[in-house]
């Protein structure tokens, strides 16, 4: 229990630690991309990836900093890519929006709302057929659900069996607006519920709970062979896109980031350890992991950028000459 | 004269016809809220209320056909996209439905319907959020498209396209919204499917598309310099597309550079070029060059979104090619730099 | 009440008539335009547009000879659109696939699958805001619900309180494929009734049975304002394009269209009629239906093809110059 | 000598690579019902079972999602639209997805996705099913896009499709279907992005995609009978667009017309007409001619029908305007109908 808990706190921090240095960078101006930042979404997504192994699969939005690092922890490519340097994997060509790291199991962001739910059904399908036996787990906002695609590929995943996790990840927003204002119906697992899909629900910041939640809908996985719709609520720290707060224009309210601040997943996971006496751990921890960081920083900055001609690369396999 | 931005106009253009006809309405994902889609709707919902400016659910395909649907029963309809990525969503009501709607009911029906679409750079906005595609929609028998490049063209594009009784998709570059020009104040129209000269010259045409006319102002302000005169021209609408102002340009220039905002193959710089060639048959003195995007997917990273992007230094070192000139100092010229006007996060 | 019922009849008759003289003529080759033939559905189409008034509106798909008599009982458009005829309204543009004629509210067809849905969600709309009062329904089968865009419809109506009947016409196929290896879920209905929609289903092919619940779908959108979601179950008769039968070649059995065809619609309304004693009446009726479709397959016949010239027309409205 | 018809060359093409590499599959909707689309994987389901070929519900977005996730993951998708109309429903997944994935990965994943759409006539499709929609194709970069027009191409050309690490659309026309031609047994692939010469001449180039090659072969063979010596040259891959072979023809023969199976205006026909008038500079002798279709949506009655659509008589007639001949007599002639292949009812 111990060492679970360290590791996921370890997680929890490392994304914190990472977009907290984002939010202080980012004025530099050196890191030309779009920041959909994750702040306060950290429990989910280290809940989720930490019942994943290693080969396991994810597909992520533009909204996938915390996604990203939780699954790979990859903080050299990370902040290589964030300053689109050559010595990340993408050689800049991402950015902020387009994560990935294949070989670590996060197989691509989209910053197409939903457009990503069917490629990860394909990809699960994929894993069937070749029994290799890798879950395949996917994320998406409160807004994904408004596209037909969501429908399609939800339809799709339950007809064929294929043990997809739909991870809804539900601030309660799409950009500025509410969910109030974009859906027709009172409960989306009430409406997912009625498919042959297994559907499980948490409001928890405890990335613990989250975890095994997640193990509850592997098992159930297996045992039913249905895909599983898991639904859970968090709260968006700061605005759409970018990195500061916006509390001050008025569509929503500090009280409401104030309560759920309270519960904070890096804080509560945090004081669930001090109370178990984990405090130097935590310490060492921490900074192993500041110093982490800080040196992805450092060759991300040092890395020199791609030469020009790689905007002529990767578009196709084997064939780079015909574009 | 009254100097306002373009931005301001395509607002103008929406307040004093929504206020001249009840029955049009503007809806989409963003447009009601503070930042009202890059600024351009801001202000309608306190003025016309939330039922004739309202926000949606992300759910293009359906929020397309609703416009139809709407449009056919008497209403007038204006969707918009914060990037026509977004339409792509769309693509089939556009191709199968809103373009042969009023065909398919033997003109019994009208679809006035507008759909403004924003293209353009932002900070690092990559592959999913970088596409043009108007000439996908160019292609399509029964829709209009059009291009407004000056806070004038704005308006009066608009003001036109609202009043048409038919499907108009209007392509708006972001960096268009900060140009500043004088706009008449009272409401006008600009006819759909005329071309524009931007500046007159002699030596050489450069038919440009959407922000590319700005590109290719300062290119000819620049080239003026060294006693060269460029004359460019904007279509303005590319469907219908109208080529008699281009080939009279071309005819007297005997040059054509063709700066599209867009990739070059298949593009719309491609149906321009193939009417230049048929129609000035014999009276080019050289092939008409074309300039565009990198035929890639846009990157991320700003060195090679720059690679990835043309603009007026491309389209200066074209026209000394085409004309056989040394290449001029460009020390001490300052172009337009994307940076200088914002930074980030979007 | 016989009235109603002999009303009903006469559009159950007319819809029938006019499909048992296009199998007879198709083969004669002057029909060149696709037939999605509705047998088997009329009492679904009857019974809806019975409960609208005139100006009341609907969409249809390929699928809609039935549903474009019953609306508009307009024998003579329908006739010369199929034989692609000037005297059309559309003059052969369309063929059958593409019916219309919004003065009597058909507002149009599509064949893209599910592709007019959210048209008649914003054509509701229009009417909502026009407080003109006109009702909408849109019929589609059981395919299209596999689409996104119905989804997104379906919650956009919910969303918007948009007055909207959603009329599934539920045959089991789509083309030769059936539900089990479409659908990942049990019930429609019981999806459909956690959005913020009135549901009814029902399984009758009897046409008063079908007009009184919409009746009831009517009333109950007054009352709460929500759109209904019609589910009625039919059995296709024909091949899915095309004039035969097709039980030769073995997606489906001979024996389930023996049970259907004992309570076909036409047949069962007729035997009602009968047995209050109305023969003579029927006759009378169906002479004159007879009648009138002889007369408009013989205008329909006579009429001359439009123009070349027509091919260009009616692209843009007041801009027949620009194409 | 082995002669069987397009329509078996492409099933024999799947059949072959699925018994070759089982990771191949093939999914759409109609595929493994007893009709096959139009025939074309007739059997499959028999020899492979429901696993490796199977029916979808009517999702095309989703569906071809998915083949985008199977083939990251080391699958070969092969996915199959009756209709290139409702790919439409897709585009946002060839378009943002499926033709930057790779690149968005820095060259980690490999996309191995075929998708096969079938263009043409039929029995009145009119205009929701009728389009052609390649050149919107060939304009995304990331895409490859391959119109096979002889039986040895259709079985060639969809290996080598099947073969690549990339995603490649294939658009065939069904009335291609039903020709007939000699085509090897074993399993073979042409190269994606190389043109055929179908007839030499030299008078005038053709240049034709798709079924238009059908007809312009045709045109070729009665103007023979006047003296007039065509050159066909068919690209047979539109992206990337190889164009040797098209410019070494034009610059032998100076005249070049082309005849494409879709809309003129924006269409593939510009792009290979700027290419050429480009490339053969000052050595073509007249204008090309473009032939497609008529820029309206698609009508239903036959008579219309057949005023949208261009065939050998209107290239005959386009060539002996080039070439200022006199309109030949064409009595006694049999060109290509289609109501001799078949009546209804699609
Ligand atoms: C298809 C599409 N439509 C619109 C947008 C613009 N957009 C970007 S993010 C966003 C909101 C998405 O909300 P949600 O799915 O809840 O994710 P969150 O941002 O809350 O994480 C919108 C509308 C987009 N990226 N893609
Ligand atoms: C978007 C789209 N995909 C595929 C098709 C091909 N298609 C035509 S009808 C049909 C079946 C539709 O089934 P359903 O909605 O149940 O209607 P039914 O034919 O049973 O009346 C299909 C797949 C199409 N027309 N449109
Ligand atoms: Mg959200
Ligand atoms: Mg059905």
């Amino acid at each position: 229990m111990s060492n679970l808990s360290m590791d996921i706190y370890r997680k929890l921090y490392l994304i914190r630690k990472s977009e907290e240095e984002i939010r202080r960078l980012y004025p530099e101006n050196e890191m030309k991309t779009p920041m959909h930042m994750s702040m306060g979404e950290e429990a989910i997504v280290v809940g989720v990836c930490h019942a994943l192994s290693h080969d396991d699969q994810v597909f992520g939005t533009y909204r996938s900093h915390a996604l990203y690092l939780a699954k790979t922890e990859n903080t050299d490519n990370f902040f290589a890519e964030m300053c689109g340097k050559v010595s990340s994997m993408q050689k800049g060509k991402s950015g902020s929006m387009h994560l990935c790291d294949p070989n670590r199991g996060f197989m691509g962001a989209s910053a197409i709302v939903a457009s990503h739910i069917s490629v990860a059904v394909g990809a699960a399908f994929a894993n069937l057929r070749l029994k290799n036996k890798k879950m395949v787990a996917v994320f998406f906002g409160d807004g994904a659900i408004e596209e037909g695609t969501f429908w399609e590929s939800l339809n799709l995943a339950c007809l064929m069996k294929i043990p997809v996790l739909f991870v809804c990840e539900d601030n309660g927003l799409a950009v500025h607006t509410s969910e109030s204002e974009r859906h027709g119906y009172d409960s989306i697992t009430d409406i997912v519920g009625k498919f042959k899909c297994n559907v499980l629900k948490e409001e928890s910041t405890d990335a613990e709970t989250i975890y095994k939640l997640v193990l509850k809908a592997i098992k159930l996985n297996e045992e039913n062979q249905m895909p599983c719709f898991l639904h859970l609520k968090y709260y968006r720290y700061l605005e759409h896109v970018g990195i500061n707060e916006d509390f001050n224009i008025g569509y929503r309210s500090k009280n409401e980031y104030i309560d759920w601040a309270k519960r904070d997943p890096i804080k509560l996971q945090k004081s669930k350890l001090l109370a178990l006496g984990y405090g130097k751990e935590l310490e060492i921890i921490e900074l192993q992991i500041d110093k982490k960081i800080e040196k992805s920083i450092f060759l991300a900055k040092k890395a020199p950028f791609a030469d020009e001609s790689e905007l002529y690369k990767d578009i196709f396999s084997d064939n780079e000459a015909v574009i | 004269m009254r100097n306002i931005t373009y931005c301001e106009a395509l607002n103008e253009a929406m307040l004093q016809e929504m206020e001249r006809d009840s029955n049009i309405f503007v809806y989409g994902i963003g447009v009601p809220d503070h930042v009202g889609v890059f600024g351009s709707t801001v202000g309608l919902l306190k003025k016309f209320g939330k039922e004739r400016c309202f926000d949606t659910p992300i759910s293009e395909d359906a929020m397309t056909g609703f416009g139809l649907g709407a449009a056919i029963n008497k209403m007038r309809p204006i969707h918009v996209h914060i990037r026509v990525d977004f339409l792509l969503l769309a693509i089939n009501q556009l191709a199968n439905m809103i373009s042969c709607y009023r065909y398919g009911t033997g003109g019994t029906l009208k679809v006035p319907l507008v759909i403004r679409a924003v293209v353009g750079r932002g900070w690092g906005q990559s592959f999913q959020h970088s596409k043009s595609m108007f000439s996908t929609f160019a292609h399509i028998p029964g829709l209009k498209v059009v291009l407004p490049t000056t806070p004038k063209d704005a308006k009066g594009l608009l003001i036109a396209a609202i009043r048409d009784d038919n499907p108009v998709i209007l392509i708006e570059h972001r960096w268009l919204y900060w140009q500043v020009g004088d706009v008449p104040e009272e409401p006008y129209s600009i006819p759909i499917g005329e071309a524009n000269i931007l500046k007159k010259g002699k030596d050489i045409t450069i038919v440009a598309t959407s922000w590319m006319n700005v590109e290719a102002v300062k290119a000819a302000d620049v080239l003026e310099k060294i006693g060269i005169s460029v004359e460019v021209v904007d279509p303005r609408t590319i469907a219908p597309l109208n080529d008699e102002i281009i080939i009279k340009s071309v005819k007297k220039t005997g040059h054509c550079i063709i700066a599209d905002n867009d990739w070059v193959d298949f593009g719309v710089s491609a149906e321009i070029a193939t009417k230049i060639y048929e129609k000035c048959f014999g009276v080019l003195k050289s092939p008409i060059e074309r300039i565009g995007f990198a035929h890639t997917p846009c990157p991320t990273a700003r060195h090679l979104e720059n690679c990835f992007y043309p603009n007026a230094v491309t389209i200066i070192r074209s026209v000394e090619k085409k004309l056989g000139l040394e290449p001029m100092d460009l020390t001490g010229e300052s172009f337009y730099s994307h940076e200088n006007r914002f930074k980030g996060p979007f």
